[in-house]
């Protein structure tokens, strides 16, 4: 464990000592961080460690309660993000921020548009510098489309163009890949080595270890707020980068428990939805985890919601426990023991403004009730369970949700869920953002739920937990099931092949 | 009450309205002094109710009594308009005089208010008869009526069509006159004229103007406008005058010399009329220190002086009339400011 | 002790504490206040507004908003006094008159969510239909002649005490929405509902539903009230009640609602309602002229949303303060 | 554990021209059904009375929208920043009187039109910089001021008022008149409209305004000036109250304590129709400016079919819940249509 040392080129941007506060919690503790330019370097730690704070910190989005920002090693003041982004830095958040009225090519130029003569902005120019941004991260996105609408990985491949739409002598990256497929995420990292090698300084920062070891070459480690090591990946393994993240080794990621699947207890039947997907059917026994894969934009979220009643479906039917369920009417899929924790926990899965206690109470108004009346008693206890069940990292269960850090909030998303205490469960994406330790948890808990006799389906963008969780794997293309592999034949290259279209 | 199970309006025909309790009137009571009159315009702002309550506010201190002036900002505020006659009671006023904005929503506040020793005359625009002890008007209603008829008959030679430029559907004294409009027109000298429409500008600059395009686009014929309602006749004027129909379509009705003067002068109009509103509200304080002082108790038949204007008699239900009203013309308009 | 700092300077504890202080002050300095028949006064010209804010803040907070409130009001008092021409028995008369503030209730609730307008645009729209189909039914009658024991009961008090007769019945509906409100799962739904629609929906509440309920039960109140103002008043015009919806705004935004959804409580709304009421009351009565109201008024609005803010920003200094100055035992010296 | 993408993801010529195209459509749909429904009326008016579109009667027609076109877009620009000015009623009556008790004095009209503005920057500065720094609602800031400066202007007024005959001739003719059937104000409003759509259309500080108001909070992390944006919005909306209420003056010739009341209403109500969206981020100017003339006509084809004035404010109301839907369903139909076209797997 070395500090960055005083050799070598001089770094180009630099945090020093840097503390932060927020009323009575302590993001940042005395945290220092080098970046050099042609390098990648990693920031890793638990969900809540601090990470996403240090990057707005560095952003200008907060201002330090202590410490200094060194850009070329003078000491800089941002007094917002625009400062920071003069300066060179890029950065992608950790939640997209997008303009929803907005085109895509106006999302990623906003601020910075190609001029003409007076001032004026140049539309075409706009137009053609976003096409060949999404030529070059391979992805077809019609520049002039809205953003309203945009699946949560389209979201952030907008987010990945608007910090590569300009040569950025530091780029800044806060979980880019939560949400993305492995193809998206290979030809992001060959966009950001591209980069790397032109000489940019690159903060990156991910919860799949996987990722870090490939791209990175030193990694700081945050615990708690407070800055554990800096250190070149060199030489060490996940699980030495795992215990200076968690303090303590870790247990099996992927804990999947052998089981005997029972009864049917979702049958989906010739499910349609026009312009979106097309006769899905399939069913989820008990006790069975049923992983449903595909690319990003293949439609399982879509089928999700249909199922869920969320979106009404065109066609096709859906049975939970030989009950056929009302179209469009997620309170009767409630009812019938359905649970669907969604993809996009800042608009879908929480009410931000409330607290984490009415948060997960929001799903049991119909139980946590004494003649008629809220029985706040029972709520909070119910509240509590599920709270400290899943770790969340709170101060006070009365906090808003917007106060906890990303991997929390999905927490609370998970434990709302849990609570109902559901037949079926739904799960779309459940682990994006949240850290190994608290991955590994969850998948425990997930594994142990189709243990007592809950039907699980896994939507997951992240392969490896699709092979290591599901019994069978469902696999859509382009709005059909193109594939159903049994766990013993599912490998990442029949996985994939089903998903791109070419035969399994 | 209730016959077939329920209480209508026939129930009601037979309770009867409690009449104002009249004590018994001394014509030769001394005036008081020391009173204090409360005037309650439609509208606090509004120039005519303005001039009006300053010749209120003159004879008031002539007497040497106490004035003053209270009001809603806003001439549809009814609710205002009683919260304001509860504030005079609760102040312990001896006399209020009140222009309703309503016939029927004054009146449970202002029978309060009598029960409270305070005498209420109404001015410009009265209540129900029974919720007051007086009410001074600013002239016959049959006057104001016949001559405004009278005016544009002339002007137009007693032929073609013509329109009322009114002002709020539910103005009770415009509805009266428009009532005695309709009634002079059918006068067999009228037979060459049609009332054609009556148009409502909700005494809104804005909105009578818009009336007074769509009286003119859907008459093309129209020979004359009446409108009843200072604010009605000032918009007409001035949609008039920068118009093409300038001179060729005739404006009347009520107007104060000073918002005409110019349209007079320019050839819109040729001549309207009104009331002098400073004697409507000098004659409204005088009687409601007359009542106050005892000289009256506002039954038909008592007469008091009222300074220099001259012996006023009260009439049937209360009413006092202030007189005949001034016509105005190229001729006399510049005697006046008001 | 910050924590109990924090929640002493909510807005709405603020708004009641300046209520009980303007009526003790007012009590010992103005005179013509403290006695029963001003307070009376007071309590029966604020009641329109107050019976109104009680769904108008329900709706707010579930991130919807009614302009046509006032609108529906005038068009019921314009009905009955209408159907009381007819000769129709007032025992029959009021229950249509509510029945017809539940379809103009409907009206705004389907147009909102069945189409998905903005229910500030739809309202607007619906405040011109409303009076406007009131001044084609009682064109410019003004109906007085309803039966004086309906009067007596809508303007009248208990003997000599402040209290009116319809303050009881204000009372009971004031219980029935604040339980509404704050003690039961729908009003749980409607706080979730105004912070996030999208979130509420995935959580299994019905939003359209329980939208298209309040929107009906804010026309079944403006009706309420219509028919309480034109007995009040003993008054019938198609004109009753206009500009109400801007007081009733007002009044709940000074109380701590806040606009965009989620927040806020009905004992602020209701204290907001009481506090504009009483001002009004002791201003007048102090002689303040009403344009100088306005203005107190206008104030008293900007300071409402600027003082939570400004308390805020001090309760987190103060809290970042404490935190900064905490000695921390725990943090690890950084290796080299 | 990478794994390679499955072939060079092929980037098919996204089909340009024609999402364009449509994209373009469905931006230009939300003002061609408030067009439409305009052209509708007016054309069954013509039909019922052919005096309607006379030159006088287009005259009136474009005169009535003027003041309204003018205040409308000036709130569209605040409304698309997710906020909302109130108190432009109270602006537009306080900046009328001002100019006009000028002018009573013998003033110079260019003087007393640059006075109201004037005065409107200066109100809409104060509404800014309440809104922006104190980051509160701006409904609320809003009717507090609209009440604040209607006392205001009630207090200084007081019964006084401003009639033709106490202003220059010629300003009072300027007010009227015109270039055969287009008055010399609507030009001027036009004028003021185009600049305005150009500006939002053409220039970053105008598309920043529709990012501001698509989301605030990714605005300020894309390093918007949000604070200096909101208030220059509401400054630009002052202004054109104030430039309007000089208008109102010269047209109407007639200003008291009570000019403009109520008119927020009115406005909000010809935005809104307009299509730009009350919570932000999206609509036109054009489209307000429409909404407004929409909304005037209606006051105008009324009187002008002979309906009786009884019936006029229920038509009004029902009118403009019509244009509101009627926007609407167009709007989803075109998004269907197009989320239909833009799905991935057509
Ligand atoms: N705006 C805020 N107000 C209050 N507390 C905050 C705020 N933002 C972050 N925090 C707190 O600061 C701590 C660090 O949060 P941060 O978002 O930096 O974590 P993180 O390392 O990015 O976690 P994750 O991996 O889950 O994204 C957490 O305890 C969080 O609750
Ligand atoms: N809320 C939404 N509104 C409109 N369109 C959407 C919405 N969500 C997704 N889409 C679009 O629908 C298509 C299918 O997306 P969906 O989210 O179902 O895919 P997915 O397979 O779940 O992928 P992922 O979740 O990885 O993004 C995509 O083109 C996406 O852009
Ligand atoms: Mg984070
Ligand atoms: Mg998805």
């Amino acid at each position: 464990m070395t500090h960055p040392s005083d050799t070598g080129p001089a770094p180009v941007l630099a945090l020093k000592g840097i503390s932060k506060s927020f009323g009575a919690v302590r993001a940042l503790r005395d945290v220092s961080l080098e970046l050099f330019p042609g390098e990648v370097h990693a920031l890793a730690g638990e969900n809540g460690a601090g990470k996403s704070t240090l990057i707005k910190t560095l952003a200008g989005v907060h201002r330090p309660d202590a410490g200094q920002v060194l850009l070329d090693g003078e000491p800089v003041v941002f007094h917002g993000p625009g400062d920071a982004r003069d300066a060179g830095i890029a950065v992608i958040y950790q939640e997209p921020t997008l303009f929803p009225d907005l085109s895509i090519a106006e999302n990623i130029f906003m601020g910075r548009q190609p001029r003409r003569a007076l001032r004026r902005i140049d539309h075409k120019a706009t137009h053609d510098a976003t096409t060949a941004l999404m030529r070059r991260l391979g992805v077809e996105l019609d520049p002039d489309r809205p953003a309203r609408g945009l699946s949560i990985a389209d979201q952030q491949i907008v987010e990945i163009a608007k910090a590569l739409s300009f040569d950025a002598r530091v780029l800044i990256m806060d979980e880019p890949t939560a949400a993305l497929t492995n193809s998206e995420v290979a030809r992001l990292f060959g966009v950001v080595r591209a980069l790397r090698d032109q000489g940019a300084a690159v903060l990156f920062i991910s919860h799949r270890l996987e990722e870090i070891f490939e791209i990175c070459r030193t990694v700081t480690t945050l615990r708690d707020g407070a800055w554990i090591a800096s250190e070149p990946l060199d030489g060490m393994t996940e699980d030495d980068l795992v215990r200076r993240m968690v303090g303590r080794d870790l247990a099996e990621l992927y804990p999947k428990q052998d089981v005997t699947p029972g009864e049917v207890a979702l049958s989906v039947r010739r499910l349609t939805r026009e312009g979106v997907f097309t006769d899905v059917s399939f069913d989820v026994r008990r006790g069975e985890i049923v992983g449903l894969a595909g690319l990003v934009g293949a439609g399982r979220t879509e089928v999700a919601r249909a199922v869920f009643g969320i979106d009404r479906r065109d066609a096709g039917e859906v049975e939970v426990d030989g009950r056929k369920l009302t179209n469009g009417a997620p309170s009767t899929a409630m009812a019938a023991g359905l649970a669907l924790v969604p993809e996009d926990r800042r608009a879908q899965g929480l009410v931000m403004d409330m607290s984490i206690e009415r948060n997960i109470g929001l799903t049991g108004l119909g139980t946590t009730v004494k003649a008629g009346l809220m029985d706040r008693g029972a709520e909070r206890s119910r509240s509590l369970d599920w709270a400290v069940k899943l770790r969340v990292k709170y101060a006070r269960i009365a906090d808003t949700v917007d106060t906890l850090s990303g991997g929390n909030q999905q927490k609370v998303v998970l434990a709302k869920w849990l609570a109902t205490g559901p037949k079926v469960l739904i799960v779309d994406e459940p682990t994006r953002g949240i850290d190994v330790g608290t991955k590994a948890e969850v998948h425990r808990l997930l594994s142990q739920l189709a243990a007592d006799g809950v039907a699980v389906l896994m939507i997951s963008s992240d392969l490896p937990e699709i092979l290591g969780m599901a019994d069978r794997v469902l696999v859509m293309h382009e709005g059909r099931l193109t594939a159903e592999i049994p766990r013993t034949d599912a490998t990442e290259e029949t996985v994939m092949a089903a998903a791109t279209g070419r035969a399994a | 009450a209730t016959a077939c199970g329920g209480t209508t309006k026939e129930d009601v025909k037979n309770e009867g309205g409690a009449a104002a309790s009249a004590g018994k009137a001394d014509p030769n009571a001394a005036t008081k002094k020391g009173l204090t009159v409360g005037f309650l315009p439609k509208q606090v702002n509004n120039p005519y109710f303005t001039s009006a309550d300053k010749g209120g506010e003159k004879a008031v201190k002539e007497l040497g009594s106490r004035f003053k002036e209270v009001g809603p900002t806003s001439a549809t505020d009814t609710a205002g308009q009683v919260s304001y006659v509860n504030t005079l009671t609760q102040q312990q006023a001896d006399a209020m005089a009140v222009s309703a904005q309503d016939p029927g929503a004054l009146c449970t506040a202002l029978k309060q208010a009598m029960k409270n020793d305070i005498k209420v005359v109404t001015y410009d625009s009265d209540t129900k008869p029974d919720c007051r002890n007086a009410f001074v008007s600013q002239a016959s209603a049959e006057d104001l009526g016949r001559t405004e008829v009278q005016l544009l008959a002339e002007q137009i030679g007693y032929k073609g069509e013509i329109a009322i430029l009114s002002a709020a559907q539910t103005a009770t004294n415009q509805n009266t006159w428009i009532e005695f409009m309709k009634d002079e027109l059918k006068n067999p000298k009228y037979k060459d004229m049609k009332l054609v429409k009556v148009a409502y500008g909700n005494d809104d600059a804005q909105q009578s103007f818009q009336q007074t395009q769509g009286l003119l686009q859907e008459y093309p014929n129209l020979k004359g406008i009446i409108s009843p309602t200072t604010v009605g006749i000032k918009a007409a004027a001035q949609y008039l005058s920068g118009s093409k129909y300038k001179g060729k379509v005739k404006l009347t009705g009520l107007g104060t010399p000073n918002d005409m003067r110019k349209y007079v002068k320019n050839g819109t109009v040729e001549a309207f009329e009104l009331w002098d509103p400073a004697k409507l509200g000098e004659l409204a304080a005088r009687t409601a220190i007359a009542l106050a002082s005892g000289q009256i108790t506002g039954q038909e038949g008592e007469t008091f002086t009222a300074g220099a204007m001259g012996e006023y008699t009260i009439g049937e239900d209360g009413v006092i009339n202030l007189g005949k009203p001034t016509v105005f013309n190229a001729d006399n308009i510049d005697q006046f400011d008001f | 002790m910050p924590d109990s700092l924090t929640r002493a300077v909510r807005w709405d504890t603020v708004v009641g504490a300046l209520l009980v202080v303007v009526l003790l002050l007012s009590f010992t300095t103005v005179d013509g206040f403290g006695n029963a028949l001003n307070l009376s006064f007071l309590i029966g010209n604020t009641l329109p507004i107050a019976l109104i804010a009680l769904p108008m803040t329900l709706l707010v907070v579930s991130g919807e908003i009614d302009l046509s409130v006032a609108s529906t009001a005038g068009l019921s008092g314009a009905v009955m006094g209408a159907l009381w021409n007819q000769g129709m028995a007032i025992e029959t008369i009021i229950p249509l008159c509510l029945l017809l503030g539940v379809v103009c209730g409907l009206v705004n609730g389907l147009l909102v969510t069945r189409l998905g307008l903005p229910s500030l645009a739809v309202t607007i729209g619906t405040l011109a239909a409303y009076r406007g189909i009131a001044q084609i039914v009682l064109g410019s009658d003004a109906v007085t002649d309803f039966p004086s024991a309906y009067l007596d009961f809508a303007a009248g008090r208990i003997g000599d005490t402040f209290v009116p007769y319809a303050f009881l019945p204000f009372l009971v509906l004031l219980a029935i929405a604040v339980v509404a409100l704050h003690a039961t799962p729908f009003g749980r739904s409607l706080f979730a509902i105004g912070a996030g629609e999208e979130a509420a929906r995935f959580a299994g509440i019905r939003v359209k539903r329980q939208k298209l309920i309040l929107f009906t039960v804010t026309g079944l109140m403006s009706a309420l009230t219509g028919v309480f103002w034109a007995l009040h008043y003993a008054s019938a015009r198609y004109d009753n009640a206009t500009g109400l919806e801007l007081s009733v705004v007002a009044a709940v935004l000074l109380g701590g609602i806040d606009f965009d959804g989620g927040k806020g409580t009905l004992g602020g709304a209701v204290a907001g309602v009481f506090l504009l009421g009483a001002l009004q009351n002791v201003m007048s009565l102090k002689d303040v002229s009403a344009q100088s109201q306005i203005v107190v008024t206008g104030v008293l609005l900007v300071l409402s949303v600027l003082g939570p803010r400004v308390a805020r920003q001090i309760a987190v200094a103060r809290a970042g303060r404490k935190a900064a100055t905490a000695p921390d035992a725990k943090t690890p010296a950084p290796t080299s | 554990m990478t794994l390679t993408a499955p072939d060079e993801a092929p980037v098919a010529e996204v089909p340009k021209a024609g999402a364009t195209r449509l994209a373009d459509r469905v931006f230009k749909m939300r003002e061609l059904a408030i067009l439409a429904v305009f052209l509708v009326m007016i054309a069954v008016t013509q039909a019922g009375n052919s005096a309607f579109l006379s030159e006088q009667g287009i005259k009136d027609l474009l005169l009535n929208a003027t003041i309204l076109v003018l205040v409308a877009t000036g709130q569209a620009l605040v409304v698309i920043t997710r906020n909302v000015d109130l108190s432009v009623g109270s602006t537009l009556g306080i900046s009328a009187f001002a100019a006009g008790t000028y002018l009573q004095g013998g003033g110079n009209p260019v003087v007393a039109v640059a006075l109201a503005v004037l005065l409107g920057i200066g109100f809409g500065l104060l509404n800014g910089l309440l809104v922006s720094l104190g980051q509160v609602p701006a409904l609320v800031v809003t009717l507090g001021t609209l009440y604040i400066i209607r006392g205001i202007d009630s207090i200084w007024v007081g019964s006084r008022q401003i009639t033709a005959a106490d202003l220059p001739g010629g300003f009072v003719d300027f007010g009227s008149g015109g270039i055969s059937a287009v008055p010399y104000l609507a030009l001027i409003a036009l004028a003021v409209l185009v600049a305005t759509a150009y500006y939002l259309r053409h220039f970053g500080g105008g598309r920043e305004l529709y990012a501001l108001g698509s989301n605030p909070e990714a605005a300020r992390l894309a390093g918007i000036p949000v604070r200096k944006r909101i208030l220059a919005a509401y400054t630009f909306c002052g202004a054109l109250a104030g430039l309007a209420g000089a208008m109102y003056l010269a047209r109407f010739g007639n200003v008291d304590s009570g000019t403009g009341s109520g008119y927020e209403l009115t406005v909000v109500s010809a935005v809104v129709v307009g299509g730009v969206v009350f919570t932000g981020g999206s609509g036109s100017v054009y489209g307000a400016a429409l909404g407004a003339l929409l909304l005037t006509s209606i006051n105008s084809v009324l009187p002008a079919l002979g309906v009786s004035s009884v019936w006029v404010l229920a038509i009004n109301g029902i009118l403009l819940v019509l244009a509101i839907a009627v926007d609407r369903i167009v709007a989803l139909r075109v998004a269907t249509a197009l989320k239909k076209r833009n799905a991935r797997h057509a």
